[in-house]
């Protein structure tokens, strides 16, 4: 798979996690991916922490309004039935659990549930936007990336890198496998076929449980 | 003279002296009063503390300030879009306190609403709890934030009537709504005047009672 | 499925089981769900704890449910106008706690929002300070006041479309924005059902996510 | 003056305490008779705590709609230029100091400037209602009352009752006289011509400061 493919491939696999009238909110980059990927027939509200819930596709460019933007600043629509509101209102949301699920990136996550997105000493402080929010208040926590980074593992026994979070991640979904982190550690519940066990293994430095049930990881 | 605060755009900047506090309504520059903060820019004000969500690109909206070293402290939850934010952070000419977004529009909402602060689960367990009292309620543990005020806001407003209610559009409404509660002097910057009476009073947002000055900024 | 939330108002009100805690919006019966409430009487669900600015009149709104005896503890700002609710409370039949209005409409918020509490500086000095703690921040006092939530709450709404988006007419608004944010199901008696899109989404106040279901009233 | 010229009399002095574009909380019974003597011209935004600004007058009977009353639970009208909003936002408007006056009847009140107007134990426990927010947040806290209740006095130099609020009034109206409530104590600015300083005085059981230059109770 090239890297397109290993996005379309996690973003695939995570549509799968969501069930109809689930309230989604979908970090930028990778997640965004997500938004492609819905169950069929199925009603999922995204949010736009910006401000305002029913995320629709990006306009043609004659019909772009800046005034409508999703929270990576593009141009985005509302579908009907959307309704905008402040930002306290909108974390409000987020904080209250109403967030059935959000769909972030991560630089480092951990086997306690641990996640490291927002900064890295020294190099890239961009700020936690609306992450740290997202992922203690969302009910489910998915961590959408490929599995190392240039050849550096990811996921890790723990982080080193400063939180946005502790304990809060449920789901890593990467080109290797759907893992859910349990309080024994992360369960690798399905593989994709093109890796064995070992190979994920050795992409990771925490240590994987391995169900006797573990799954193909279809999309 | 209550019940017109139509004021002129360079009057309205004027009140903004050097090394006051100062709100800024948007979210990566859509919601930002646009034509207050160029002109904030052309007055040159400086030794600003700034409150908004971010700051911006280089050369839209709030991030035209930062470039133009008009803000001595920064007060936001994401500069990652402006590497000039970056730049004057890392060689110590601005300062950035980082504040998760949910907790920034809790502090101005509190600022506003006179409370003296309030319990949030987001940031324990990170870099943000430090130097803040935690306090345990029914075994969840909690970060006590505090409220944030300033001496000035610059509101972004759609519709504004002359008494200063306000009706936003769109996905421009995010702190908009709330910095304009919590701020001595709010200067609403309206695309659009409109006469007491002309909006829904139900449909308003931003109740005029709040709004200290309007400025005129005719529709794009 | 989750499309059409619209459901008969015997099974809504099926859903409140003896002891549950509920929320009723409302001040003094203006934005009660007046035909939910008169279900619920008809029901006889006892052992109820109120969440309500008030206890109404004897023969209006949730009044009713205090003579009616199915509240066992009442959560309200205030109860005068309401003589059974003084009755009851002085024979012990019925366990009152009385909350300033405005602790009330933010311990509810907080529920909804997530928050763990709120420092306010209502009450500090008066009985409504006991058992509590309190903060003192820049030399003010506050009482630590805790977030409220609810099994079920009973919405009043104006216009309702069938995802639950809500828009309140006048005063009715009052508790019912809030208390929408702060149950585990939330039932709204909507005056009208809309269809989707029919609600300008800059003028709906209670996004339909908040809601579970909606109960027809019918125009008055 | 009988009770109602004496109502009314009150009334008329508050009013001219206050100014073009205050927002004002007005109390029910005595306080709400402040709406009829606003200073000429001026714009006052009367607030309802139930949710709303710019209070009408009563409607005609007809004209009634129940969705739009007041804090007493009466029909009123909004008038133009007016907002709803919801119990949150009110009473952030109340405490976050955006009210610059609320005017409120008292059981008692005291030279410390407390007040007691919400309960008598083992008599009546009607409620605080937002009676502690106004009186904790407004910047101008005035009580509306007759001098005495039945001969009782009122003015104390210690509330007996429980209290609204510490050490927040700043004015107290009489058919009496107008007096300030400041740290050294309960300063009589003005007395109505139809009383002697020692009748007020030997009314008032808190010791009242009788300055110089006291003027007389002009309406």
């Amino acid at each position: 798979m090239d890297r397109n493919e290993i996005k379309q491939f996690i973003a695939k696999r995570i549509g799968r996690l969501l069930h109809d009238g689930d309230v989604v909110n979908l970090g930028i980059g990778l997640p965004t991916m997500v938004a492609n990927y819905l169950p069929e027939g199925a009603n999922i509200f995204l949010q736009s922490e910006n401000g305002f819930i029913m995320v629709g596709p990006a306009p043609l460019k004659e019909d772009e309004d800046m005034r409508i933007v999703n929270a990576g600043g593009q141009c985005v629509t509302i579908l009907p039935g959307g309704v905008f509101f402040n930002s306290a209102t909108s974390f409000g949301i987020i904080r209250g659990g109403h967030v059935d699920m959000t769909v972030l990136g991560a630089l480092q996550v951990d086997e306690k549930g641990n996640l490291a997105n927002w900064m890295i000493p020294g190099k890239m402080v961009p700020g936690m936007g609306g992450a740290m929010d997202l992922v203690t208040g969302a009910k489910k926590v998915t961590i959408a990336m490929e599995h190392t980074a240039k050849g550096a593992k990811k996921i890790l026994k723990e982080c080193t890198l400063p939180l946005t979070a502790a304990g809060q991640v449920d789901y890593i979904v990467t080109e290797m496998g759907f893992m859910e982190v349990t309080k024994d550690g992360i369960v690798l519940r399905e593989i994709n076929p093109e890796f064995t066990v070992e190979q994920v293994q050795d992409a990771t430095e925490a240590t994987l449980i391995i169900p006797e049930d573990i799954k193909e990881m279809g999309v | 003279m209550h019940m017109n605060k139509e004021i002129d755009i360079n009057k309205a900047v004027d009140l903004i002296e050097d090394g006051m506090t100062i709100m800024v309504g948007g979210f990566l520059g859509c919601g930002n009063p646009h034509r207050l903060i160029d002109k904030l820019v052309e007055k040159g004000t400086k030794d600003l503390t700034l409150i908004c969500n971010d700051s911006s690109f280089p050369d839209f909206g709030v991030g035209k300030l930062i470039v133009n070293k008009q803000i001595k402290k920064l007060i936001a939850s994401h500069v990652g879009t402006n590497p000039e934010t970056g730049r004057q952070m890392n060689a110590g000419e601005m300062e950035v306190i980082l504040v998760p977004q949910g907790t920034l529009a809790e502090q101005v909402r509190a600022g506003g609403a006179g409370l003296g602060g309030f319990l949030t689960p987001t940031g324990v367990g990170t870099v943000v709890e430090e130097g803040k009292q935690k306090i345990e309620i029914k075994g969840i543990e909690y970060l006590l934030e505090l409220p944030l005020k300033a001496d000035v806001a610059l509101i972004a407003g759609e519709a504004v009537d002359t008494y200063g209610n306000i009706v936003y559009f769109g996905a421009t409404r995010n702190f908009n709504e709330l910095m304009a509660t919590a701020a001595d002097i709010v200067i609403v910057e309206a695309e659009e005047v409109k006469q007491v009476g002309e909006l829904d009073a139900n449909d308003v947002v931003t109740p005029g009672i709040f709004v200290t000055y309007i400025v005129n900024g005719g529709a794009i």
